[in-house]
């Protein structure tokens, strides 16, 4: 008996090591290595080489330009990418916007954006959350009024990531506030560009800027830009946010993060001795590592019965709760293993660049800021309450 | 039962979680059997039996294939592979059996495994024969190999002195599977043999007892007790390999036990949940419970992945193995206290009763912590594993 | 800056430790600390002692025979008694149906009542909690029905606590069917001695039995019985819930209970040393220590106030919370500590004159059962999300 | 803030827990002073000064007397107690305070432990000289008994060579006490000596960096640095007791300094839960959340008392006190964690901005951690501590 890939799998895996080997550039991979910051052009180079290669648009048909893998193939490449160092693909044109214009779009739509989703023209991003709508998103307020043949869209988005790369936002807005809040609302397809369109970043407390609030003020949007009929934009939402969920538990993302964790515990001296030696933190780290162990059998099992076409529903919100808390202890335990030299604040350290002597270890400059940055694990993509309750109604029927 | 669960029992081949035909024809045969004949009542008429469990359910599950299934066809059997192991105990612990199928377990892959002789181990296997294994001692805590008790040669005999604490279902055995050095000390893993004790045999202390999971143990004296040259068991002074093996299997077996009852004491709670009114609500409405049940549900998934690892390494290299069985019943462990304690503070007073099973399936759960090595015991064991030279995790380690 | 009693309390602790050397039986002392049964006549012996000392009443006023002490006093003679080894006096005379007598009660029923509670000559125990009425209890249906002179009492209580010793019981009843839940209750005493009153006994997961239930078939109760007017029982039994609750975290208990663990934890061996030299069970042991080390100032600090005058209400709650949550580590870990030896189940090494010999460890016989038995400690006087509630509520107005 | 804290914030006398009148007015004068002149944008400002805090507030608050406070009579202060600490640390944590007064702390601990002369001292309670003190160094992870750098004699002076790190406040002091060698090896207590190192000294080397909770660290590198007799600080080779002494004050400041953060933080965060509306209610309304934060707020309670208990043990024997000082650490430590991810968690996104205050209290209280000792080094010191011959707990040691 042995825990496994098919033949045919590892055969995958070769193929998918070789082109990473190949074509990742190693400046990139070095960055996510190191927990550096990446450029708007890391990210679109990478994008590229995928799309060459036919490897970018994983989850669409294989008559649309995907790749036409199995369930466990993506798995796989997500695993082995995360492994190498590459960089996630920005998922709003690809993994989001994608699938939904396949599935609600006009001919016109699908025939003008998909080829420039994937040769990388237009840049997406997501317009959903806003100020008094988060968990709660259907009380979202920013409303599209009709005006001949176009739109008109005021109101705010907030927590856009990468708005400040992007071209183009698809947002949900109001278009009716006269019925129950989930029937007045529209999927919309805004150029960035237009006028009356303001990004403002926001700063999260590692100083990074990652997310930001975009405000409409009077913007104009042609009615072609309507996706699905109107006032049927929640149905849209809905599809959108059960899409893609194979890498949600983040297996290589944290398997990364322990081969971190474990140099640094190696390295790091307590009392006389490695860290890694020290019983408290020696029973942490194995704490983790064998829970992580557990949840990439966890994650097979969920993939294995997706696999034969079971449609992994409320154990996708078990993998992310289990996926997030894993991964959040990792950074967290990286943080301790720094000891003091956690304080060090030097984010000049994570750019293209910087060649100061580091402060502390070389490894240290990312790793606190990175402990706080995660936090966000277990808030965004619909935070761990909402997941624990989606366990508990769906798979537990209470 | 939740979908997941029954969706995805076994890891049986790459990637496939499907249980084989076989093992699915062993799970619902002894499932059957056990729904008719061994409900709670007639478990507590099994614990009130002379010997502490049912004699006729015994033989009736031997005659099934139960036992036959835990042994692989060298030895006699028509299994032995972890996920049958796995098939059988997750079955006896959904219904809290006290059968004496551990000792079985254990002493039937150590007698395999010294090359005991086929009508021994075939009368274990038809169930005529009921043999347990003695391997921890008093000072040793749950470490096998800290074996105290010594085996000297006394002309073509061994003489062993010692003695033997919380052996399962000791009484009734018929054969003990007992470990002595014949050499080194302390915790060496040379030095240790392993020998064939008759019941009954000159120099045997017996004290038996009530375990509070409703089994029984017991604790083994031998005062000189003198055997023949043919009770050796596998090769003088290195029997540690064959102990590390069977406890391998053993702690596998632990593990789907465990997995068995934390399943019905889960269901038993969200059934509680869902009916129990108080406030004029079912207090399954109440959001706290939700949260804390959805935590029970994932740490019992992470179990089963334990369990499974464990399982499916049971027949690969020694470190992989042993590293995996470490961390499957650490977490059982971990995780078993959690849904005992769980299931009894939301049950509330009742879930605290003697008459209720929940109450005996807690008890089983925390208890199988107590066996074969606790969480801690287990935790510590992987790290020193890992610090005994592993690599630090590869790509390729996925897939090992 | 020291921290400790003042003189005038120091001086106090001592007199309570000579009174409790002198007087407390060795023999009831030993049953306390080992874990062992105590009978009947180990309860009434004690509960004799202390009224003779006029040390029984703790909480009632000096002119009805308490002791007169301060809040203080009260802790430290509990906590004195707890370390000797003193039984706990049963609570529902002394310390929950005195106080409602003295507020509530006819001066007929003080004066007849009051002191064969301190006497002895009655035995209470208390009629709350029915099957369908838990936490819920306001949904209590046991009814008393007005005939002539007399109520007429059906139905049943549970989780009556040493009921079988009991002669006299205090219950709720429902004596009005047609209003709001509260409202219909009243307060009543029943001589257990009426005819229809049937006692079975609840056998707990230990093997135990405690607890009972009590059944009430057509029981002819005099109206005379009645405490407080008829339908205001539920103003009466909030009344009992918040009174008395200066030991509620259990302090001497626990920490009677971390000598135990800490003997048991310096004898047992793993891997060659003893197994408070092993990391883990060392870090676990040290956790609890700390936590019960912080939990003791805790509770002086809301005694303090409770000194001065301020009325801890869900201070209460805090203490119970944490005070058990400690006491079930405490019992977990003494489980753990024992290791195999944790199986074995021999309840008759529990009771008087056994002289058989121990199987494993000579004080291994009670710590399993006393963990599952435990479990109650989160359950009973108001479980612990109950009080989780109450202090989100009343404290953090939540 | 809730009632409980509010009535019970000291431990001044036996069994009375109400401050002293010059405590109270201590703790009014500076929190009216913080009020007005350090709110989250004055803090801020300060952060972007040259020196990384705002000298005029440091001499404003040194005016207050804060800085004397934190001393004794004997060294120039008028308060220096356990609860003294505590009352000005806690004010400071409630405002998240830049300023240096952990460094300030203890160099002058140290400095006035060590004999050194009262000119010096009260420059630096009357604000107008910076001190700090770097006893930590790379190698030595959070124990200030493993110093490697040496102090080695030449003719008259001293010499030392070495690096120290994260030195709180490093680049503004005008006096650096360092623990350096001049005896002894690895974590050996003996053979430790301090020295007062002035700033700009030749083969005194810093570097400056900003800490990720907003105040600033350095690393002090002496290389060949030459200093005159007068700069040996206390005896030979015996400062260990008195690095010891000081390291005791400063986790009962840093315990305090979290006690005000986490209080600030869960009174942000209940606000929030009260006012933050999600489907119709505020989300105060979950029930998960309420039971959630019972526990943060039992949690703040016992860390409060762990601290208590370190306050009231400075003046006590070394055994007792430095059990108390590793038993607040730890505390705090596991405390702040929770309260700080709990805090962020409930509060959601928001709660991850730069701008909102609350997210810099969450990164204070987790940084304290790594500041003087971690969870993990203080529970396995207070082990060790134990381990080396605490009797068991008496019936007198509630008293103790």
């Amino acid at each position: 008996m042995e825990i496994g890939f098919t033949p045919a799998e590892e055969a995958f895996r070769d193929e998918v090591r070789a082109f990473l080997r190949e074509k990742l550039p190693p400046r990139t991979a070095a960055k996510v290595l190191g927990s550096k910051r990446l450029t708007r052009d890391d990210l679109a180079e990478w994008h590229a080489l995928l799309n060459a290669r036919g490897w970018l648009a994983v989850g669409w048909p294989a008559d649309q330009g995907g790749p036409g893998w199995t369930v466990m193939q993506g798995f796989i490449f997500d695993l082995e990418c995360a492994l190498a160092g590459a960089p996630r693909v920005i998922p709003f044109g690809v993994k989001m916007l994608g699938p939904v214009l396949m599935k609600y779009g006009t001919e016109a739509q699908k025939s003008h954006y998909l080829p420039r989703i994937l040769d990388g023209t237009d840049w997406w991003c997501q317009g959903y959350s806003e100020p008094g709508a988060g968990s709660d998103l259907a009380s979202l307020k920013t409303a599209a009024v009709r005006d001949g043949d176009h739109y008109v869209v005021n109101g705010q988005k907030t927590w856009t990531t990468l708005a400040q790369y992007a071209d183009h936002i698809f947002c949900l807005v109001r278009t009716d506030a006269s019925v129950k809040k989930q029937e007045g609302i529209s999927f919309l397809l805004i150029d960035m560009r237009t006028p009356g369109v303001e990004v403002r970043p926001i700063v999260t407390l590692d100083g990074e800027h990652e997310v930001n609030e975009v405000f409409f003020t009077d913007v104009r949007v042609p009615v072609g830009n309507l996706v699905g009929p109107e006032n049927a934009g929640w149905t849209v939402a809905k599809y959108l946010l059960t899409h893609e969920r194979t890498n949600i538990a983040g297996i290589g993302e944290s398997m990364q993060a322990l081969n971190w964790l474990r140099r640094i515990a190696s390295r790091e001296t307590s009392n006389g001795r490695s860290l890694d030696r020290d019983p408290l933190f020696a029973a942490r780290l194995a704490r983790v590592e064998i829970d992580l162990e557990n949840m990439k059998t966890t994650n097979l099992r969920v993939l294995a019965t997706a696999q034969r076409g079971g449609a992994p529903g409320a154990e996708s919100s078990m993998l992310k709760i289990r996926g997030t808390e894993i991964r959040q202890e990792l950074t967290s335990l990286t943080r301790r293993a720094l000891g003091p030299y956690a304080q060090p604040f030097t984010p000049e350290a994570l750019d293209d660049g910087f060649n100061g002597e580091p402060v502390g270890p070389p490894d240290a400059a990312p790793v606190a800021a990175e402990y706080f940055n995660n936090r966000k694990l277990s808030i965004y993509g619909g935070s761990n309450e909402v997941q624990r309750g989606i366990v508990a109604k769906a798979l537990l029927r209470l | 039962m939740s979908g997941f669960l029954a969706l995805l029992p076994f890891w049986t081949a790459a990637m496939d979680f499907t249980p084989t035909d076989e093992r699915r024809m062993l799970a619902d045969t002894l499932g059957r059997y056990l729904a008719t004949e061994y409900d709670f009542e007639a478990r507590k008429r099994a614990m009130a039996a002379p010997d502490g469990f049912s004699r006729a359910a015994w033989a009736g599950m031997a005659e099934l294939g139960v036992v036959g299934a835990l042994f692989d066809e060298a030895a006699g059997g028509f299994g032995g592979a972890g996920f049958d192991v796995g098939t059988v105990f997750e079955a006896l612990g959904r219904s809290i059996v006290v059968e004496p199928f551990l000792g079985t377990l254990l002493a039937g892959r150590l007698l395999a495994a010294g090359g005991a002789d086929g009508e021994l181990l075939a009368s274990i296997i038809d169930g005529s024969t009921l043999a347990t294994a003695a391997l921890f001692e008093a000072d040793g805590r749950y470490d096998a190999m800290r074996v105290a008790m010594r085996a000297e040669r006394s002309g073509e005999d061994w003489v062993l002195t010692g003695t033997k604490a919380v052996v399962p279902m000791l009484e009734a055995a018929d054969v003990v599977v007992v470990s002595a050095r014949t050499g080194g000390q302390g915790a060496a893993e040379a030095g240790i043999s392993l020998f064939a004790v008759r019941r009954g045999a000159p120099g045997v202390e017996v004290r038996g007892y009530g375990l509070i999971d409703g089994a029984r143990g017991g604790e083994l004296r031998l005062d000189g007790a003198r055997l023949d040259a043919s009770c050796l068991v596998g090769p003088e002074g290195g029997a540690a390999p064959l102990i590390e093996a069977a406890l391998a299997a053993g702690v596998v077996a632990l593990s789907y036990e465990a997995l068995g009852a934390m399943g019905a004491a889960r269901d038993a709670t969200l059934d509680y949940l869902r009916t129990r009114v108080q406030f004029g609500a079912p207090i399954g409405k109440s959001q706290v419970l939700q949260h804390r049940m959805a935590t029970v549900e994932i740490e019992i998934e992470q179990a089963r992945s334990a369990a499974i690892n464990a399982a499916a390494s049971l027949d690969g290299d020694r470190h992989t193995r042993e590293r995996a069985v470490s961390a499957a019943k650490y977490t059982i462990g971990r995780v078993g206290t959690l849904v005992a304690e769980e299931a009894i503070q939301m049950h509330g007073g009742i879930g605290m009763t003697w008459e209720l099973p929940l109450s005996h399936y807690a008890k089983r759960i925390v208890m199988i912590d107590h066996q074969l090595g606790d969480e801690d015991y287990h935790l510590q064991r992987y790290i020193d594993l890992g610090q005994r030279g592993s690599p630090a995790i590869t790509p390729q380690d996925l897939a090992s």
